[in-house]
């Protein structure tokens, strides 16, 4: 087997990690400089941990990440954004932006539990009880308790709102019935945030809740849903007197969708602000790996024009992401939402990861069919890019109505 | 439903025909589980095919083909691909058979009736590489002549069928040019290593030579122009699988688009994707007008027009029916990108027949290179 | 001003013609041979028959086509399709095929009166009564009348089953009150054929007649349409009061709307044989102007490339809108209609149109912008392919709700 | 409403005062009636910007600016760009003003001055024509010291506002390096013809220089790098007038999608058409928040970072404009193609803009160059 390099830029544990520099995320912008002092004692930590590279099964890449969050949150470098009262720095949207930059370059992974990190976290902080935000805040933070997202059903597809998920008040227990899919991490989490129908007869958006479900009981089962990358990265769940706590709601009872637009606002202020520099990192590996399978005969020099030219598009179009991300962070600082901007960066995001993933697994040539790489995997991997996170055609739908205010 | 490339009108008994074997053949289910035996191929749909004599359509009645040509046997050919067939059909059918038939002399002529009769199977081993050959490019296989005769040494790697065939059709350079050889697939000097890819229906293999004794199936040397006629008609079974392919995909996607519903309508009734159905169908019959005007062109023995029309086609199918994959999972949204409903196959498929003969963006070089001589 | 080749690959008039090679059409085609000898006989007429370059100014161009015309003619070479009764030499459709490829080859326009020619006559021979075909016919062929239509409404766009305008027979003549739209070269015309309502309060497609209708009479007002491009293409026809003789009617009255889509029928029959060698010819101009472009410093190198990637994806796209002409032409000889493959060559050829124009005007750098000049018409020119035909959009519903049985 | 540009936030008062100006100032009908005169531009409405201070809002407070940066004035930019607006005001307050401050020195105060001032207005004449300088590349304007001072010689072709403007701001080639030169347009060494092109809102000319006596406006040579600076320094404004011209052009048909109706229902609640426009809105958005992080680059003076984000903005804004007009022309249907909408005169203006400064691909090859620089 013809052999290339493989996907990770990280270096083996032990020494020091090199950092890529700050030439590969593109012009300086002004709230966010690389000079700043932030960027400098963030970048000096990650030198001195390094992490080995990911590895490709999926049970040792979670586990991989695990332990980086981990290892991250004993010096205090998770949930920056969080307020000081629970355990954050209380970090502006720059701060955690540049974060975001930096752990890209240092082609370190994200912190795992981003559900909870990101999501449930902070929706916690603006819904929940003293109680709630004392029993699950330190856990998500340090990374011991996993956290995963029961939102879609399988009628329901892109249409939340259509809800069939119950539940029922039965002594000091809520007891939960239905069905969730495309449950991100399922089979790794601890506890599920269930979005489900608390009023009997109710319609739509109102009559909801959102319940904390603990994922280790008799009532729930979760499915892993193999994906044509061969990942188990989504999960069903299905919920047969499934049993929570009376007071495990977010919110009030009966306020869930209200709760859920407060998570889903977070779901597209926070993401965004990483996943440009991560882009911009991996498209740096693949033009520097077209350039070895060039001179290796992997792929002709006009394959290799050709990807070229490709890479430049994409690097313009993560350009205009990386924009748009700074935007929403300079927005989010000055205490603004994002509105329909999140519906753009989403989109440019999902179609930009697709054909990143492709160039990715191009760049070796026919290489880049074989079973076991990275760089083949990644590409089957990021199909989903434009589906799971609410589908492109979703988003243009927002854009249209929402923003250029055109008729349903 | 989805139109018929017009040129197959007059074959369309023929081509329901196979539609319906293929279809009942070829199950998602079969070819699931065929696809992950160790062969990778369905022996007893392989048996059935060849007891239709499908393996023989378009070779001379002389040697126990039907003569239908080539044209016929590409509908053959799309409907393998439509079903995503894990076929030994393509290589041994399709590619060995018709490597004989164009630059084999009456050596090969045995070979090319038991490949017909289906009593072998053979793949096709192109020394040069991917791509179209040149002069004085790199060759993978080298062929000499010894005092006991010819033997084959080099690598050739991703082979279609190298690890499941009985014989080795290879072209190999040669002192002063090019050859063509039978080496058994079976012996010692031939080192074969199953290359497991993203497309399990497709068997490929690594494949290292060791002074492998090689029987020349053909006098006269062949000329590098011949290897590239060579590559251009083998685009054209090819193409007509991912052709099929990619009209299997649009089906597929069809079907889910109007029965699944979703904001109380079909979804195949919102506009938006009503439109990208309607680009891939255009695309899609335009391909597979392609594939068909260049099987009449094989037919007719037109090398001049096949010159411009394999890369051409090669190119063009192999966009088309990833075009079509990725729309395809696009389209059926959630469950798209899961291994419950066949269009990621598709998808993994398209990936794979887009670089088993050439990169669309080598195709398209080489139909920039015919098209500066011919202006020329 | 920096001078650079027109467009026109026509000779001056007077000596032989220079006719393309027929490489520049692609690979040959099995029913269409290269050296059928219908292609050599009129090739030799062709040759014999030079013209000279295209003006620029409408009137002059209009004229122009009209003289081609009639010399076309004079040779029976116009009208090949008709019956050999009605002046034609009732050749198929392969014929024809080839006679588009030849005429595009020799860089000549397209017989004007196409209206007539290709539509109006056509419907005629099916729906017309013989003193019809006797008064219309012979006139269309020779190019003494010119014809225009009169189908779509100001407001009815793309829905032309919403057709307003009406006539009431008084007496011995239909007067005929409406508005008519983007009616082609309707300025140039002697006689409009007008779709419009003949049974009062009837609805959509019922109650429609096909009137044949003067256009030089005090009831009827043609305006012209400026066009981006500077053209006066397509006109307003305004019908207050006009007249039309009793029997002037093409099929049964009341039956207007069979009449008009056995029109439409020959609209996407006939049309569609000519356009792909005509966009070939001006393809391999484009090719040699940019080469001449770059050699003079108009075009930097870097451009240059990046236009001829372009030129190929022309020149393939082209290649397959010459398959399914040649696929309609068989199937038309066959005697079979085309089907939705009518709306397939439309959105195909609408969509290259626009981008070969773009083509032709970008091969000379920003000399493309100047006014007056062949190549800076036609980008402009074209812009409308992709609408006036039955918009792009038009036809993708009819290909995904007819041929892919996609729901309404 | 589209979204503005966030960066825009702080500046929205100026935004909505400016946005209103020109709204009044430049409507369809005036801007149509400008274009039509010989010099193809209103000069009250260009008085009434005098007197407002726009061609002075970026410049210094102790030359009579308002120190307000360039990045309002991109507002300006902006604004007029989306009313296709016939006035001197790119070339004199823009590219003219821009090029002085970038690398005159205190001898080109009184001219900046005058600028600013409204009492005279400029052309900028690139002397290596369209694209950026190479050390080795063509000069189409060459300046020599002579005993009675410099002149300059030379062509150039389709210079905005060449035909109108009092002055001409040249960069020509001095025989080591280039120069920074102020030429009298009105004398008869200079001779000017108006060029006729598809954008009558855009006035451009061709000038050729003969012998023309010029003033140097900067003591030292102007290196090549400098004049690279300066063509990304002149992408900011003109890809501002782009920007805005899209985001108008995206309005323009919005109204018309809201309001058409076709079969039954407004046309904009067709779904294809609507993923088009949300298409369009998300690169415009994009191509908006580049003009304004690279306006926000001019005033910080990074020029590290305007030599990535020059032609990287030029090119974009040009595709995204491009883009915009012809979607417009195809969304307005029927009357897209006609004179009657204003549709058209975007898409022209789009044609222009787009080679004013360089063509799309060249800006790419610069923003190749440039980032393999920064890679080595």
């Amino acid at each position: 087997m013809t052999t290339s390099p493989t996907a990770s830029t990280s270096p083996a544990p032990g020494g020091t990690a090199t950092l890529l520099g700050h030439h590969v995320l593109g012009p300086e912008l002004p709230a966010v400089p690389y000079d700043h002092p932030f960027r400098a004692e963030f970048r000096g930590w990650l030198q001195q941990h390094p992490l080995g590279p990911e590895p490709l099964e999926q049970d040792a890449r979670i586990a991989h990440r695990r332990a980086w969050h981990r290892e991250l949150a004993a010096d205090g470098w998770v949930g920056l954004h969080w307020p000081v009262e629970h355990g954050g720095r209380g970090a502006d949207a720059l701060t955690q932006f540049m974060y975001y930059e930096e752990l890209a370059l240092a082609g370190a992974p994200e912190p795992a539990n981003t559900p909870g990190l990101i999501l449930l976290g902070p929706t916690l902080m603006v819904h929940g009880t003293e109680e709630l935000k004392k029993r699950f805040l330190p856990g998500i933070l340090a990374g011991d308790e996993a956290w995963c997202q029961g939102f879609s059903e399988p009628d329901a597809g892109s249409d939340l709102a259509a809800v069939r998920t119950r539940a029922e008040l039965v002594g000091d227990e809520w007891v939960v019935n239905g069905q969730k899919i495309w449950t991100t991490f399922g089979q790794y989490a601890d506890l599920v945030f269930v979005l489900c129908r608390t009023t009997p007869g109710s319609e739509r958006h109102r009559g909801l809740s959102l319940l904390v479900v603990p994922a280790d009981q008799p009532g729930v089962t979760i499915r892993a849903i193999k994906q044509i990358s061969g990942d188990e990265e989504f999960c069903e769940v299905f919920l047969d007197d499934a049993r929570a706590p009376r007071d495990w709601v977010v919110g009030e009872v009966g306020q869930g969708w209200a709760a859920a637009m407060t998570l889903f606002q977070f779901e597209r202020g926070d993401q965004g602000y990483t996943d440009h520099a991560r882009m911009l990192v991996r498209l740096a590996g693949v033009e520097r790996r077209l350039a070895e399978s060039e001179t290796a005969g992997l792929v002709s020099s006009v394959r290799a024009a050709t990807a070229r030219a490709r890479h430049r598009d994409l690097w313009v179009r993560i350009q205009g992401l990386r924009l748009l991300n700074y935007r929403g962070a300079v927005l989010a600082t000055s205490g603004e939402g994002l509105g329909a901007v999140g519906s753009m960066t989403n989109l440019v995001w999902g179609e930009l990861e697709k054909e990143l993933g492709a160039a990715v697994a191009e760049a070796v040539g026919a290489c880049g069919l074989r079973a076991g790489r990275h760089d083949t995997h990644e590409r089957l991997h990021t199909r989903a890019a434009s589906i799971y996170s609410g589908t492109s055609e979703i988003q243009r739908n927002i854009i249209a109505e929402r923003l250029l205010g055109l008729p349903r | 439903m989805i139109t018929e490339p017009a040129s197959a009108r007059d074959h369309a008994e023929v081509s329901a025909l196979v539609r319906e074997v293929a279809a009942t053949t070829f199950t998602s289910e079969k070819v699931r589980a065929a696809a992950a035996t160790a062969l990778g191929f369905d022996e007893v749909a392989w048996k059935q095919l060849v007891d239709l004599g499908w393996p023989s359509l378009a070779l001379d009645p002389a040697i126990g083909g039907a003569g239908m040509g080539t044209f016929v046997q590409c509908l053959v050919h799309r409907e393998l691909g439509a079903r995503l067939a894990p076929s030994p059909y393509l290589a041994s059918a399709g590619l060995a058979s018709g490597a004989l038939v164009l630059l084999g002399d009456d050596r090969a002529t045995d070979l090319l009736a038991s490949l017909g009769a289906g009593t072998r199977t053979a793949a096709l081993v192109l020394g040069h590489g991917r791509g179209w050959p040149t002069d004085d490019g790199p060759a993978g296989l080298t062929a000499t002549e010894t005092p006991a005769g010819w033997i084959v040494d080099g690598r050739a790697e991703l082979v279609l069928d190298g690890a499941r065939a009985d014989v080795l059709v290879v072209v190999a350079r040669t002192a002063d040019a090019w050859g063509l050889f039978e080496v058994d697939a079976r012996i010692g000097a031939v080192s074969r290593t199953p290359a497991a890819t993203v497309d399990a229906t497709r068997a490929l293999a690594d494949l290292q030579l060791t002074a492998a004794p090689a029987r020349c199936l053909r006098s006269r040397p062949v000329t590098t122009d011949e290897v590239s006629g060579l590559v251009d008609r083998m685009a054209v079974p090819l193409a007509a699988e991912m052709a099929g392919a990619a009209v299997a995909c649009l089906e597929q996607t069809l079907e889910y688009l109007r029965t699944r519903h979703q904001f109380g309508r079909p979804i195949g009734s919102f506009q938006a994707l009503k439109h990208r159905c309607a680009d891939v169908a255009v695309a899609l019959t335009v391909a597979q007008e392609m594939v068909f005007a260049a099987a009449e062109m094989v037919d007719a023995g037109d090398v001049a027009g096949l010159r411009i029309a394999g890369p051409l086609l090669l190119a063009r199918s192999a966009e088309v029916f990833l075009h079509a994959a990725e729309e395809a999972i696009q389209l059926h949204g959630g469950v798209g990108f899961t291994d419950e409903v066949d269009v990621g196959l598709y998808y993994k498929r398209a990936l794979v027949d887009g670089e088993l003969l050439a990169p669309v963006a080598d195709a398209y070089a080489r139909l920039d290179l015919v098209r500066a001589e011919g202006a020329a």
